[in-house]
């Protein structure tokens, strides 16, 4: 029973990971339908740029600041720069956002020299206690609580305002929002900046779980967000929730009972769900 | 004579590299129900996308309420109080029918609350169907949607390319009703092929051909000239 | 080709050598240390010369981008456009098999380092490849002298990969020589962010030691450390790696392991100069895991080239290096004869806080001398 | 056939086709070759996923799972039997029958889903080879591979160029052919518009289940090919890497124009190698791959449709720009 | 008389709405029936049914006797049964002619061809040309089909039914939109139709002008069901009908 716990708990930990990495690219893939390859770029430069300010000033939460920041201003760039022109073209999309996802990651290296970076989480979360004979990481437990944050913050804001229905709408038919008199290239420009802040919090969350980062981490992880958004269903938020934590605990678990089967076991997950629910496990619903 | 809310002059434009409108010049009085009149492919459309900002003018003048609008963005033109029914209708087909409603509402206040309660009386069917999506709706629900989206927004100005197309004849009769109803607050501008529909509440009318306006006058004018309703119009 | 340092036209009298190694791609860092560790040997061996037997050396460096076909096309632009007489190379196992079939092809004797699987020197071998660096074997056999004994109990954790089943294989099979039981095979997804499981149950396992064969960035460390590992009375023992990744091992400070290099551990004459001509070159920096690989590999090169007079013909070289012993920064290698592997020296350390550094650093135990870390002859 | 009948493209190709039988006469560099050939090898390659990505409008991310098959057949069968060109047809058919196999079920199993699940299922297909390579390692030798012989007929370098600039032709002018052809107009209607197609009386399903095995064999006899001017077989044959490679060639060249994946194989090989030897120029290209990066963005600002399609609307329809830039699923 | 279509408490209902209400009807060969009703009275879906875009969650549906229930769409094409669709349903990037020529070509024995040249069949866009003419599309045949304006469209929509030679044509609204020049034109087309080849047709139509000039039979669907069927003249006779349906429309038009 402990043994099911504390893989539950880490699981799920592993899980909010996933959905911090995946909730900036429901926004951007999900909701907008960008193909943006560049989303692990701005995910390393989130936690590149954080980790940087932490080692220097060594404050965490500052850092966090950090990485949002850069985040924001990524995204504006990015979207300026880069996908502004190739909205609603999957194919351009593909093309100008791997070339520009190339740039960032070789760009680390210029900057912050090509080695790994150690990380540490701050001393008020370093380490891990005990609950019975269960192991509760800090670190892990941060996790939880800020996925939950950011999850209801971002949630409320899709839900109060017309933003998402802004959105959703402006990629189904562009002209016609246009011609109810909203700015959508304005609108877009804010939730692609949005998405990438959330990519660059990821990134900066990320380093300390673990431990290391590094400029090839970028890819590797923004194919597991790919995933994370496809199976929870195109643009909802809930959806990827539901699928990060599905990811995070089949991890778990598939490492502990079926060893052999945890290579594949994301890929096995996606397989299954999207051929018994093609559309994914969540419909995106007014 | 009234006042002119709505002025071309001259106005070209081109879709990509064709050149689609040549020489388009009317006016649209305040309060007034305006029809453009045409065969298929004359231009119509592309005179209201032309006005909208959709697909800017090369030459000439747009202007509204004596501004010059066509260097403006459709954002901004819509904001400026002019509102719009495509002739593709453009629902959002995965919206719900109230979600295509709110997402048009500039404001949330009471005067657009009650507009949006008078556009869902007259087409009960959009209360009815209110959490459908949009793509799924028959083909006449769409257009009732297309025509209440706009009407939900107190706009000075409406475009709308054939409202009746699509619509049971009860329906129609409605539309008409109700654009009778908006006259006073609202003027019109409308593409309508339905003869009947446009001769009864048209004030005015222009005819477009090949990308020109060529003729224009006051729509009992019209009713009588049977020469020119053959020669535009082929109606005999 | 950064470095074709004493290249001056006629090739006639000059001998070349091209190196194949990752300079750009996740192994960039490894590919640098080489190049490093191969420039200082050759001026070490040549005496700033640049000419062993009358000969003039040149030698160029190609980066295979990590992908073996581009170290396929690259070996091939050295071999056929460079002409160059000997290879040497590379980052990865994988790149390095693309190439070692070219070798037997044209002749030209190939100079594995640092690519360390196995099946090179193993299955894969055929009789133009020696290498300089030491085979997951040798990690493994290194690995078990520094803690296997007679009843000890071990288990392993390795990503689910070749280089990962191999190192533990071959890490068990030393062990149990030595006498120690294996209670725990564990291999996780290299990729995984979460290791609970599978430290979970390792712990279950409980055995004395847990060996971990671990390459590439995405370390366990923190949660073995958090899953209070060492506090269950397990030990961690594994391979230190180059200095960038020494700052994650900090939580593991006080575990017994081993290092093929770390610049302070090897005592002879030839370390020192590396220390001393590295720092003054690369702005006071040390020289790295590989630097001294890379250097080794030079020195082979030139012992060899000394032995045969300057003759780089396939077969005489072949010849000339089978049973060759030359000095090294980690002392005396020795071309072993029936598979052309390095025997040498590795090192059974302690992780230590440091006064110089804000990371901990491996501290020498006890030196392996090479019979005890010899791997079993694989290619027949 | 009448002579007058053929198009006047089709002349040009094959002179350009004729051009390149003299080329490894001149170019007799070995390293110079391999790239050719390599440049072949992912021509095809990337003109079988063309057929998906331009003609049948579907995208795959998982399309290196054939060409890995491919590899692996060839590989094993030439490891474990002799190598000899029995042994080395054993392999290719294999590599075919397998590949056909395979797509035929992969087509069944997905191309009912809708474009990102399909890319994500065919992604998540061609992680289970990946998967299987890396565990299978008695067969496979895991994600270090194995070293192979090759029979001694296309042992140099050039025969192998001709192997591969044959297969290329006769690759290119088949499937030129297909996509003309009655078969292939229908599989366009797909693309453009799925449902309208069935309603014509197309059974949509086969087409697209036949451009996938088509497609997947291709993908395979090119996976074949790479093999042999490799004589080394890993598992990063199964890599999502080369996926992303072949679809960008068939982007930078132009979807749906056939010989533009061909010219976009030979772009991409050679900005590569361009662009990694200007390292060797200076220290600052040391990061060449910034400029390679560039070079996509620039070609999505200057070619939006591709090298060949963005010339090709520029020289005969000017529309053809304009038409797929309308068609940004408006569809409600 | 012979029945082409027969449906047997046919019936679709959409997540609690039903939108087709056990309809049982028959449908005569080569007569023309036309199907009016309210927006969102179920005319469309009814005929999706037939032509099997969509399954019935009750009843089942004869072509000539056969059932045809669970077949699919194109084999229904196949066996002789054509639509055109409300909303305008084209292939847009290619040309007019090539949209043309697909369905011209679907009832060949080609279908599956991979290895000639599609420029073999010259009678097939012979064919095309001809079709196109007769909607008055020709100068458009080169134009994308993504570039014509709306009432184009609808053209070119009824253009690949014409293609199609199918025995049943189905018409959804075929002239919405359409200018007023080229109604009457496009309808002696459809008339042309019925008397040289003998074909069926029903026709969805909200121009009451147009179903009683063509119209041998008129069926009232009302919230799904059935409500009338008879003769042009006794339907807009109906009250349910004209108070429902028509309004003053109808009348207004007799006047003027
Ligand atoms: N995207 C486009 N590219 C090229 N030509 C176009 C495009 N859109 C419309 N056209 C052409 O412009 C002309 C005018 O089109 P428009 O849609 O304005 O006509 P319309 O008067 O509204 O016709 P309808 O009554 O059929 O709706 C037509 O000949 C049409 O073929
Ligand atoms: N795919 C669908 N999913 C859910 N509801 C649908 C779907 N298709 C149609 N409906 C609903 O079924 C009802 C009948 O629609 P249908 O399109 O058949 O109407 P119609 O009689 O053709 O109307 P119109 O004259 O406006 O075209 C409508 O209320 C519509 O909202
Ligand atoms: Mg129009
Ligand atoms: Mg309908």
């Amino acid at each position: 029973m402990d043994l099911v716990f504390s893989l539950l708990i880490n699981g799920l930990a592993t899980g909010m990971l996933i959905f911090l990495l995946a909730a900036g690219l429901t926004l951007i893939f999900g909701l907008m339908d960008v193909l943006n390859f560049a989303h692990g770029g701005l995910f390393i430069w989130g936690a590149y740029t954080g980790v940087w300010f932490y080692q220097m000033s060594d404050s965490f939460l500052l850092a966090i600041m950090v990485s949002i920041i850069t985040g924001l201003l990524l995204g504006l760039i990015t979207e300026k720069l880069i996908v502004r022109p190739v909205y609603g073209n999957h194919i351009q999309q593909i093309l100008i956002t791997l070339g520009f996802m190339l740039v960032l990651q070789e760009l680390i290296k210029v900057v912050f020299g090509p080695d790994q970076k150690a990380v540490f989480p701050p001393g008020w979360l370093q380490g891990s206690f005990m609950v019975g004979d269960i192991v509760i990481i800090k670190y892990r437990l941060f996790i939880i609580v800020l996925g939950f944050l950011v999850f209801f913050l971002i949630f409320f804001i899709l839900k109060r305002t017309r933003i998402g229905l802004i959105v959703r709408a402006g990629v189904i038919d562009k002209e016609m929002i246009q011609s109810l008199g909203i700015n959508i290239r304005f609108v877009f420009m804010l939730v692609f900046m949005v998405g990438a802040a959330m990519a660059a919090l990821s990134g900066m969350l990320h380093a300390p779980y673990s431990g290391v980062i590094y400029a090839e981490m970028g890819l590797e992880f923004s194919i597991l967000a790919f995933i994370v958004v496809v199976i929870g269903g195109m643009g909802s938020f809930t959806g990827s929730l539901f699928a990060a934590l599905l990811v995070g605990l089949a991890q778990a678990f598939m490492a502990y009972y079926f060893p052999a089967l945890s290579l594949a076991v994301n890929m096995l997950l996606m397989a299954t769900v999207l051929i018994f629910r093609p559309q994914g496990l969540f419909r995106v619903k007014g | 004579m009234k006042s002119n809310l709505l002025k071309l002059q001259q106005v070209e434009a081109y879709i990509g590299q064709f050149h689609i409108l040549y020489d388009i010049t009317f006016e649209v009085p305040k309060g007034e129900v305006t029809v453009l009149l045409g065969r298929n492919g004359a231009g119509k459309t592309t005179t209201l996308r032309t006005v909208m900002g959709l697909n800017p003018a090369s030459k000439g003048s747009i202007t509204f309420k004596e501004q010059e609008i066509s260097s403006l963005k459709p954002h901004m033109i819509a904001n400026r109080g002019i509102g719009y029914v495509p002739e593709d209708q453009g629902i959002f087909g995965d919206l719900t029918v109230g979600e295509n409603i709110r997402v048009a509402m500039k404001k949330e206040d009471q005067v657009t609350t009650k507009r949006m309660e008078w556009a869902l009386e007259l087409f009960p069917d959009l209360k009815k169907f209110w959490n459908k999506p949009g793509g799924q709706l028959s083909g006449g629900q769409k257009q009732m949607l297309a025509i209440a989206r706009a009407y939900v927004n107190e706009n000075e100005l409406l475009l709308i390319d054939e409202p009746s197309k699509g619509l049971a004849p009860i329906i129609v009769e409605k539309v008409m009703e109700s654009i009778q109803q908006m006259k006073e607050r609202t003027t019109i501008l409308l593409v309508e092929q339905n003869f009947l529909m446009a001769s009864r509440i048209g004030d005015q009318f222009y005819i477009i051909d090949d990308g020109q306006t060529v003729h224009d006058g006051q729509m009992g004018e019209l009713k009588e000239d049977k020469v020119l309703m053959k020669k535009y119009l082929g109606i005999s | 080709a950064c470095g074709d340092e004493g290249a001056s036209g006629d090739s006639d009298d000059s001998i070349k050598v091209g190196v194949l190694l990752s300079q750009t791609g996740a192994l960039e860092s490894y590919g640098l240390q080489t190049q490093r560790g191969f420039e200082l040997g050759m001026e070490y061996a040549t005496d700033g010369t640049m000419e062993v037997a009358g000969k003039k050396i040149e030698y160029y460096f190609e980066d295979t981008e990590t992908d073996p076909t581009v170290a396929r096309q690259k070996a091939l632009s050295l071999l056929e456009d460079k002409e160059v007489d000997i290879l040497v190379g590379s980052s990865s196992s994988g790149d390095t098999l693309a190439v070692t079939p070219l070798a037997e092809e044209y002749e030209k004797v190939m100079i594995v380092e640092p690519a360390a699987a196995d099946s090179i020197t193993g299955s894969e071998y055929n009789d133009y490849v020696f290498r300089t660096a030491r085979n997951s074997s040798q990690d493994a056999a290194a690995a078990a002298a520094a803690v296997a004994k007679e009843g000890v109990k071990i288990a392993t954790l390795a990503p689910d990969y070749s280089f990962g089943h191999d190192g533990a294989k071959a890490f068990i099979e030393a062990a149990e020589d030595l006498g120690a039981v294996l209670v725990h095979e564990e291999y996780a997804d290299q990729a995984a962010t979460d290791f609970t499981a599978n430290i979970q149950k390792i712990i279950e396992a409980e055995p004395d030691y847990l060996f971990v064969v671990w390459a590439g960035a995405n370390t366990p460390w923190n949660q073995i450390v958090d899953m209070k590992v060492q506090e269950q009375g397990i030990k961690v023992t594994t391979g230190v790696a180059d200095i960038a990744t020494l700052p994650s091992m900090a939580p593991l400070v006080g575990m017994e392991g081993f290092t093929l290099y770390y610049h302070t551990l090897p005592d002879n004459e030839v370390n020192d100069w590396l220390i001393e001509e590295h720092k003054k070159k690369h702005d006071g920096e040390v020289p790295d895991l590989f630097t001294a690989g890379g250097m080794s590999a030079a020195l082979a090169v030139v012992a060899a080239i000394e032995k045969t007079d300057g003759d780089t013909t396939g077969d005489v070289m072949i010849e000339a290096m089978e049973g060759m012993s030359f000095d090294t920064p980690k002392g005396t290698m020795t071309f072993r004869e029936e598979d052309h592997q390095a025997l040498q020296e590795m090192y059974s350390v302690t992780l230590e806080e440091s006064d110089e550094f804000d990371y901990p650093v491996p501290v020498l135990k006890r030196v392996l001398t090479a019979e005890e870390t010899a791997p079993p002859i694989m290619n027949q | 056939m009448n002579l007058r009948s053929i198009e006047r493209s089709t002349w040009i190709y094959i002179a350009i086709a004729l051009l390149l039988f003299i080329v490894p006469f001149i170019v007799t560099g070995r390293s110079m070759q391999f790239i050719l050939i390599q440049i072949f090898i992912f021509g095809i390659f990337a003109m079988s996923y063309d057929l998906l990505l331009g003609f049948t409008g579907i995208i795959s991310f998982g399309h290196v799972m054939f060409f890995g098959i491919g590899a692996y057949s060839t590989a094993i069968s030439l490891d474990r039997f002799d190598s000899t060109i029995p042994a080395l047809l054993l392999g290719v058919v294999l590599a075919l029958v397998i590949a056909a196999i395979v797509s035929f079920i992969v087509g069944i199993l997905t191309l009912r889903l809708k474009s990102h699940f399909y890319a994500m299922l065919t992604l998540a297909l061609a992680g289970l080879f990946l998967v299987a390579a890396e565990k299978w390692r008695s067969l496979s030798g895991g994600n270090d591979g194995f070293t192979f012989r090759l029979p001694e007929l296309i042992r140099d370098s050039q025969s192998q160029y001709f192997l591969c600039l044959v297969s290329l032709i006769f690759i290119f002018f088949g499937l030129r052919r297909l996509t003309k052809s009655p078969f292939g107009k229908v599989l366009m209607s797909i693309r453009e518009n799925e449902q309208r197609t069935e309603s014509l009386g197309y059974t949509v399903l086969h087409y697209k289940v036949i451009a996938s095995v088509v497609s997947g064999v291709i993908a395979s006899f090119a996976g074949v090919l790479y093999i042999i001017s490799l004589r080394f077989v890993n598992t990063s044959v199964f890599a999502t890497d080369l996926t992303i490679d072949v679809l960008l060639m068939t982007i930078i060249g132009g979807v749906g124009t056939l010989i533009g994946p061909i010219i976009g194989a030979g772009l991409v090989e050679f900005a590569h190698h361009w662009l990694s030897g200007l390292s060797d120029v200076h220290w600052i290209f040391e990061r060449w791959i910034i400029l390679y990066g560039t070079v996509y963005i620039l070609v999505v600002i200057f070619f939006p449709l591709g090298i060949v399609g963005t010339i090709q609307a520029k020289l005969f329809g000017r529309t053809v720009t304009k038409g797929l830039k309308d068609n940004k699923s408006k569809v409600s | 008389m012979e029945a082409i279509i027969q449906t047997e408490d046919l019936s679709i209902s959409f997540g609690g709405h039903v939108a087709v209400d056990s309809v049982s009807i028959t449908i005569p060969s080569k007569k023309f029936t036309s199907i009016i009703g309210p927006n969102g009275a179920g005319k469309t879906t009814f005929f999706n049914l037939l032509s099997g875009q969509l399954s019935p969650t009750k009843g089942s549906i004869f072509y000539k006797e056969e059932e045809i229930t669970k077949l699919s769409t194109t084999e229904r094409t196949r066996l002789g049964i054509g639509r055109s669709f409300q909303i305008t349903n084209v292939f847009p990037n290619l040309t007019v002619l090539e949209n043309v020529r697909l369905a011209v070509q679907s009832q060949k024995k080609v279908r599956y061809n991979m290895i000639a040249h599609f420029r073999h069949f010259k009678q097939f866009e012979q064919k095309s040309y001809e079709i196109l003419e007769k909607v008055f599309l020709l100068e458009k045949a080169d134009s994308k089909a993504v570039n014509l304006a709306h009432g184009e469209k609808r053209k070119l929509e009824i253009a690949m039914l014409l293609a199609l030679e199918t025995e049943l044509l189905l018409l959804d609204e075929p002239t919405a939109g359409m200018s007023l020049e080229e109604v009457p034109a496009i309808i002696d087309v459809i008339k042309q139709l019925k008397q040289e080849d003998d074909r069926t047709i029903v026709l969805i139509e909200h121009k009451m002008d147009m179903i009683m000039d063509l119209s041998d039979e008129v069926l009232v669907l009302f919230h799904g069901e059935l409500l009338a069927k008879g003769k042009p003249e006794e339907i807009v006779q109906n009250e349910t009908v004209q108070s429902a349906y028509l309004g003053g429309m109808y009348d207004e038009k007799q006047l003027t």
